[in-house]
């Protein structure tokens, strides 16, 4: 009880100054729950980018005199606790609104009530598809392209190249394997039972996935569909490759990170995966003198020394956190809820550093999904190399 | 030394017991301990009134985490079996309340006691195989349960009932808890004093039961099975009652979460919460039910106490000028955020330093020291 | 002749029990003493409180060193062995490891120890036929034997015995007391002997002392105690 | 009949992962009686300890044993600073402690090295086992260390005379005072072998499931079923039975269809409570009869 | 008081024999306790007397022989269905329940007299209030009966020795017994102790009509106390009778202080 007195007169404290700092400009308070603590601390780095990024938005006066106030706090990926920091945030500290939450069981412990509320529930870090409905949630949007686009873009891959495939799938035991499972199904189409010879779920609790390798391999599959998460992904790559295991290997865009995944793997036996991106891959020498990944490095070297300049979680940070201060700025000064989730669902063909070129922002009161393209791209022992067009459910 | 020395040490005069008959046991109304619980239960009556919705939300939730210490405490505190399972039986009645209020369009409320029913059937018929377990290795099985529990939740043959990975969304029309009989209440509010109510009565019938019959036949055999026996109690029919009874409570406890959160999900269970709720008994003392509330607030506060450090510690820093050395904006308070593994480490630590049996053994160390010196 | 052992107003308790009262005795040096006294008089106790196993308080010297504060480890480090009640047998281990964790607080010398254990088997032939079964398959006179051959193996300045005869049939009990005569004789070590059965400790020892209740109530010559009427009284109860 | 084989060699490379937990489990249950819940955060720790000697430029053979014998001493500390002020302290208050001290290392290894996966090098060396398809070299190298640390383990109790002292402590404390055995000393002794067998477990796991802070979670438990299931006093038991656990998974995980899939770790649990309930003392364990 | 020629034996103890692994611990071991009499049971350590006190409360089972309890075998119940025939036993040192309080130990021995359920427990239901009071009724005398109403509230652990055998007997004696199994008594107590101690069986028997079996390494109590003295030493039983022809008996002497007497 004690605590709590101090903690509410800290608050009381922090509200004082920030009225006095009123004369100056509005604060907007942002909330965020992220896991850092816990077995998905990983993710952590996807909110330390965004803080960072905040802090630097006020010292460049991104939004002129207005500053943010961003208030991240750790759910360690449990939706109890999920929704218990979440009403903390809307009801405590009364944020406008909270942005990049992190992971879909969390966040669909909380979709009911930020709708119900009426706070801005945005961006979130999570590829699920059901951010992306407007008619039945009008306060809460994705931000990613969701993950049954992405597995529908592989199923049509194999369909038009490799119709004869048989195709074996190891996918987190989730809604986002699930997911992508689901999309990639539909991608196949009619053949997706004939296609796929053999289908393993794993558990987060596994420590290995080198049993459904083994079996994949005597089942006779000659495609890989890895739906994994970074960890498992790279054990999954590893060991197809220490058994001399060959297929044409599909990777989920959650792990295609170089630095995070394929180089602890083995870039010997990453060859030829093919996977599909959004955002630029950090070390991909392609980028190195880009303009816009050159802004990253120095806001990263001044704002976050610590974060991991190979990691895609950093790139991802910074490219969401890009869109909401277009958010914001647009916002114009009234960061009321009304109008910073309209502002929210009238984002036209924005471009955000980091994403590839060519691949634009687009939202609309009935259009909830902001990135929807994404192009194929396949390893080449050192980088990713993107074939093919830009391909985009928007444009279909 | 050869001559024999007598030396006689017994005291002279005997005195035999005088017969006094003894007072039956005295049940006073106004002892300190019920002036006590009728100050805590005043303060939680109030709490709506002096405060806003997100703290009346917080103590309902404490009030939901105290009736699942109290639950894994009717176990461990007073029948000695361990148990790092608890999360199980919490799950059960999280879904049977959600799979019923979804599925069945059966009343919240009568899934409460049924929920407990339900955890009361599965908490008997695992203590059957747990009876011929002691010590490391029921715990060691108990904590099996909490492991495999997420993973059964999600299993694809049930999925109709349980929605499989995604888990069920409740009250999906109302989105709020219906508030009954008319009522012009705030749904958080009445929320509160519903599970105050369930918190009051399964405390009431916890105590109750504690102190009948069978509560003391409970403890005769955490204190001394092979005496327990010989006083004619049976042991297996026993340790089962208080597994039983022990998942009752806490099933209880996970249908309430179910209504306070309106969300169930095999990720709200993992092992990590019945951990969670071991250590909220111990922090509330091993034993004393009346530590359940201190249990409910260490479960609820301790995790995210990390998130205070950087007023704490701003504090300081303003009080013994070395504010300067700080970093600045949210920096510090992101660097305490990602310590908070090893705060709340540091504190359980310290804590069980000042208080190796919790704190009801600190408070009656406390109490019992008052006592001395005021007599 | 000088004391070896020099105990002064010992007091020890368990917990809230107090179970030795303001005790004093001796044990002299390369002599035999007994302590004679029904069960729950606290003769155990005083071997306990000795060693440090309770909590005490009062004067313990051992040959001119005060060990009242002493931790158990350091007192059997200098040189007291103590053979406990139920014998205290590690019985997962075997008899020749039994016999080595005797010598532990000696230094690491492998042929001495090597030889005390020849020694051992010696004054012991049994020991030698099991020493590679595990303790607890021996019976209760071949494990009391190896509790006094592992006490020996400190080659101590003081054995403390606490009722070498429990539960042992009369003839084996017969012979452990001619063994430990002749230890005493051989050897030269000093022992303090806790003992139920009267006439054999009498028998072994040079002088005795009564307790009742956690208090010494007589003490003299094996000899003279022998021939009173009090120690008739006190064990079987006329 | 190829996949049988192959399954059951990939269960006992994953099982050699868990064996060499168990055996970490057993040393420090023969020294306290007790499951230690943060061995596995410590081994952890101990890997990336490692780890950051040989990012810092030291060649494995140098990091390695450095990093056991950090660990050791690192160990012996945690019971002298941690767990000898409580050592008054009821049991539960005990596993309190265990769950500090998963919670201090998991965090703080995170803080110091962030939560994305390293990869770390086998000492080993990569691809196949003399050209076979089903053991690769560096699963072929952590079973022989198993093996070669739990011969060295029955040496060390079976012939040094710390060894003896120690087993003499765990099995009787009182009397190993008497025979002038310092049994706190044991104890902490008993911290710091486990810690350091931790140590040895985690660098031989990290190559096969990459280092990171949550790495032994699973594996843990796992070390743990290992370890009940052969027999919690004997660590030969808790080898075999690692083995076992690991082989049982995959067979699990392999035949019995989706369920299997889905519930191969729950189905893994399942047995070993079934044989706890049948045989208390474990498969090869010793039963300890009581008299009343 | 003695009577030797009761009308039927409370217990009847028909060659009892009890082998762990190879170890005899009881060889054929045969006597009867009469009603209404208060019978040593004594022996040197290791004689076999906790043994055959372990066969009565049935937390063993004898290789061999009978034990029958008003003419009725009791072999084949289970222990904790013993207190409820009546029989009432102590523990040789204490068998308290240490965290409870005395009133609370002494009511957990009116255990077996009660039959309330979970249930009805924690709605205390009207009848179990009636039971209830009952229990209270009879723990209240016996906390006075054996003055132990000045610390009936007070956690029994933390209690001297001397008075947790008493809560010891006032439990033992909550259940109404026929017979109480008193094993050791004395053992622990000081000297005015072991006096009160010799008063108060003398108490159970006379005032509450129990018959009593005193298993004793006290001598002084045991012959001042019992009606009749059975003699145990290594399993078997060499002698039965009055204490003044126990003492006498040269076996008994030899098997106390050694042959040389």
């Amino acid at each position: 009880m004690e605590l709590m007195r101090t903690k509410l007169m800290a608050a009381c404290a922090v509200l004082a100054i920030s009225t006095t700092a009123a004369a100056a400009g509005t604060t907007v308070k942002i909330g965020s729950t992220n896991a850092y603590s816990g077995p998905a601390s990983a993710y952590g780095q996807i909110g330390q980018t965004s803080a960072a990024c905040f802090n630097w938005a006020n010292d460049n006066k991104i939004l002129g005199e207005d500053t943010i106030e961003f208030i991240p706090l750790d759910d360690g990926y449990s939706p109890p606790k999920t929704v218990e920091q979440t009403r903390k945030l809307v009801e405590r500290d009364e944020v406008v609104l909270t942005f990049q939450q992190l992971g879909t069981p969390t966040n669909s412990a909380i979709h009911k009530y930020m709708n119900a509320k009426k706070v801005p529930h945005l961006f979130l870090a999570t590829g699920a598809s059901k951010w992306g409905d407007p008619e039945n949630f009008p306060w809460t949007m994705g931000w990613q392209p969701p993950y049954p686009t992405e597995g529908e873009i592989y199923g049509k891959y194999l369909i038009a190249n490799k119709p004869d495939a048989k195709v074996a799938i190891l996918y987190q035991n989730d809604d986002y394997g699930k997911d992508y499972l689901n999309g990639f199904k539909k991608g196949l189409g009619d053949k997706a039972d004939e296609m796929i010879v053999a289908e393993t779920p794993y558990e987060v609790a596994d420590p290995t996935v080198d049993s459904a390798i083994i079996s994949f391999k005597s089942s006779g599959a000659d495609t890989f569909f890895n739906i994994a998460t970074p960890k498992f992904a790279a054990q999954a790559i590893r060991k197809a490759d220490e058994i001399g295991w060959k297929p044409l290997h599909f990777l989920n865009s959650v792990s295609n990170s170089v630095g995070a995944v394929l180089k602890p793997a083995g870039l010997e036996a990453s060859q030829d995966i093919i996977s599909s991106g959004y955002l630029m891959d950090p070390t991909d020498p392609e980028w190195q003198d880009h303009p816009e990944f050159k802004d990253w490095l120095a806001f990263m070297d001044k704002y976050y020394p610590d974060g991991d300049k190979t990691s895609s979680f950093t790139v991802l940070g910074w490219a969401s956190c890009q869109t909401m201060l277009d958010v914001l700025k647009r916002a114009e000064g009234d960061y009321s809820r009304d109008n910073i989730m309209e502002k929210a669902a009238s984002i036209h063909e924005l471009r955000v550093p980091l994403l590839l070129p060519g691949i634009l922002i687009d939202t609309s009161p009935t259009d909830y999904y902001p990135i929807e393209a994404e192009q194929l791209m396949r390893f080449t022992g050192e980088g990713w190399e993107r074939f093919g067009d830009i391909i985009s459910a928007e444009s279909e | 030394m050869t001559d024999i020395a007598h030396t006689d040490h017994r005291n002279p005069g005997l005195t035999a017991p005088a017969y006094r008959p003894a007072d039956a046991p005295r049940r006073r109304l106004l002892s300190g301990g019920n002036i006590v619980t009728l100050l805590v239960l005043a303060l939680l009556i109030s709490i709506p009134i002096y405060s806003k919705g997100f703290f009346v939300f917080q103590m309902t939730q404490m009030l939901v985490y105290a009736i699942a210490v109290l639950g894994l405490n009717l176990l461990t505190g007073i029948n000695g079996q361990f148990s790092l399972g608890h999360s199980a039986f919490y799950a059960i009645g999280a879904y049977t309340c959600a799979i019923l209020v979804e599925l069945g369009g059966v009343n919240y409320m009568l899934t409460i006691p049924i929920a407990g029913i339900v955890a009361f059937g599965f908490g008997f018929l695992f203590a059957f195989p747990a009876l011929r377990l002691e010590g490391l290795y029921l715990a060691l099985a108990t904590f099996a349960l909490a492991v495999a529990t997420p993973q059964l939740l999600k299993l694809h043959a049930i999925e109709q009932w349980t929605g499989g990975v995604q888990g069920i969304v409740m009250f999906q029309d109302t989105f709020d808890v219906p508030v009954p009989f008319g009522l012009d209440m705030d749904p958080g509010v009445w929320t509160f004093y519903l599970t105050l109510f369930v918190f009051a009565v399964v405390y009431v019938l916890a105590m109750a039961l504690v102190k009948s019959r069978t509560g003391r036949a409970m403890m005769a055999i955490r204190d001394n099975p092979i005496a327990a026996r010989s006083m004619g109690i049976s042991l297996p029919y026993y340790k089962a009652t208080a597994f039983g009874v022990s998942a009752l409570v806490t099933g209880i406890a996970g249908a309430l979460n179910a209504i306070v959160i309106k969300f169930v999900a095999p990720d709200s269970f993992t092992f990590f919460f019945a951990i969670l709720i071991l250590v909220g008994m111990v922090i509330g003392g091993v034993g004393w039910l009346q530590g359940c509330l201190i249990g409910g607030l260490a479960m609820l506060y301790l995790p995210n106490i990390a998130e205070i450090f950087d007023n704490v510690v701003l504090w300081f820093a303003g009080l013994f000028g070395f504010a300067d050395l700080l970093p600045s904006g949210n920096a510090l308070q992101q660097q305490f955020i990602r310590l908070s593994g090893v705060i709340y480490g540091v504190i359980l630590v310290l804590f069980i330093y000042v208080a190796p049996s919790g704190a009801g053994g600190l408070i009656r160390a406390i109490v019992s020291r008052v006592k001395r010196l005021t007599s | 002749m000088s004391a070896l052992l020099k105990v002064e107003n010992l007091t020890a308790s368990y917990g809230e029990l107090q179970v030795l009262r303001d005790m004093s005795f001796e044990v002299e040096q390369g002599g035999v003493t007994t302590l004679l006294g029904a069960n729950g008089a606290g003769k155990t106790t005083t071997l306990r409180a000795i060693c440090g196993m309770v909590r005490r308080s009062g004067r313990i010297v051992l040959d001119g060193q005060d060990i009242s504060r002493r931790a158990t480890e350091d007192i059997v480090r200098l040189g007291v062995a103590h053979v406990p009640d139920g014998r205290g047998t590690f019985t997962t281990l075997t008899t020749e490891e039994n016999l080595h964790l005797g010598a532990m607080a000696r230094p690491n010398n492998k042929a001495e120890i090597e030889a005390d254990i020849q020694k051992c088997f010696e004054f012991f032939p049994r020991l030698k036929e099991r020493r590679n079964q595990q303790a607890g398959t021996l019976s209760g006179g071949e494990q009391q034997m190896l509790a006094i051959a592992r006490a020996l193996m400190l080659r101590p300045k003081l054995m403390l015995l606490d009722e070498p005869s429990f539960g042992l049939a009369p003839l084996i009990t017969r012979q452990i007391f001619d063994i430990l005569a002749d230890l005493t004789k051989e050897t030269g070590t000093s022992m303090l002997v806790v003992e139920q059965n009267a006439s054999l400790a009498l028998e072994l020892a040079d002088h005795a002392y009564l307790i009742e209740t956690g208090s010494i109530v007589m003490s003299g010559s094996s000899a003279a105690v022998r021939e009173d009427e009090s120690v008739r009284a006190s064990y079987l109860g006329y | 009949m190829e996949l049988f084989l192959q399954q059951v060699v990939s269960g006992i490379s994953t099982g050699a992962i868990y064996a060499c937990m168990a055996l970490a489990v057993v040393m420090i249950y023969q020294a306290i009686h007790h499951l230690n819940f943060a061995q596995g955060e410590m081994a952890m720790f101990s890997t990336y300890i490692a780890w950051q000697l040989m990012a810092w430029g030291l060649p494995w053979g140098l990091a390695l044993p450095l990093a056991v014998i950090l660990s050791f001493f690192g160990g012996f500390a945690i019971e002298r600073i941690v767990f000898k002020p409580i050592q008054n302290a009821p049991v539960l208050s005990h596993i309190v402690i265990f769950i500090a001290l998963f919670s201090i290392f998991n965090s703080l290894a995170g803080f110091i090295w962030d939560f994305t996966i390293k990869s770390v090098a086998s000492p080993f060396g990569e691809g196949p086992f003399m050209g076979s398809t089903l053991l690769g070299k560096h699963q072929a190298g952590m079973i022989a260390v198993t093996l070669v640390m739990l011969a060295m383990l029955w040496a060390f109790f079976q012939f040094t005379r710390v060894g003896l002292a120690m087993r003499a402590a765990a099995a009787n404390p009182e009397s190993a005072r008497l025979v002038g055995i310092r049994v706190e000393t044991m104890t902490a002794l008993g911290w710091g072998m486990a810690s350091a067998i931790g140590a040895v477990a985690g660098i031989l796991i990290a190559p096969v499931v990459f280092l990171e802070p949550n790495m032994m979670l699973s594996i843990l438990l796992y070390g743990f079923a290992g370890a009940v299931l052969g027999g919690l006093t004997n660590p030969l038991g808790a080898v075999v039975g690692g083995f076992l656990v690991g082989i049982i998974e995959n067979l699990a995980g392999t035949y019995l269809g989706d369920v299997g899939a889905e519930l191969k770790l729950s189905i893994a649990l399942a047995l070993i409570i079934v044989v706890l309930v049948m045989k208390p003392e474990g498969l090869f364990g010793r039963k300890i009869v009581q008299r009343v | 008081m003695l009577i030797t020629d009761g009308p039927t034996p409370v217990i009847s103890i028909q060659d009892i024999t009890v082998q762990f692994g190879g170890i005899v611990a009881l060889d054929a071991v045969e006597f009867d306790i009469r009603e209404g009499e208060i019978l040593g049971l004594i022996g040197p350590n290791g004689a076999g007397k906790t043994t055959l006190f372990n066969c009565l409360s049935r937390l063993y089972t004898p290789t061999d022989g009978d034990i029958a309890f008003l003419g009725n075998s009791i072999l084949g119940l289970p222990a904790n269905k013993i207190a409820g025939l009546g029989i009432g036993r102590t523990f040789q040192n204490v068998a308290c329940f240490a965290n409870l309080s005395v009133r609370d130990n002494v009511r957990i021995g009116a255990h077996s007299d009660s039959r309330s359920d979970p249930l009805s427990d924690a709605l205390r239901l009207p009848w179990v209030r009636r039971e209830e009071q009952k229990i209270d009724a009879v723990t209240a005398d016996l906390l006075g009966w054996l003055d132990l109403g000045d610390v009936a509230e007070l956690p029994v652990g933390g209690l001297p020795f001397g008075t947790q055998k008493r809560v010891e007997l006032a439990r033992a004696l909550a259940s109404d017994p026929k017979l109480l199994l008193l094993d050791e008594p004395a053992c622990g107590l000081n000297h005015d102790e072991v006096q009160e101690l010799e008063t108060i069986i003398r108490r159970i028997r006379d005032e509450r009509g129990v018959t009593v079996l005193l298993v004793e390494h006290h001598m002084s109590l045991v012959m001042s106390v019992s009606d009749r003295v059975v003699v145990l030493n290594f399993g078997r039983k060499i002698a039965e009778g009055t204490p003044e022809e126990v003492q006498k008996n040269p076996d008994v002497v030899a098997a106390y202080l050694g042959d040389g007497h």
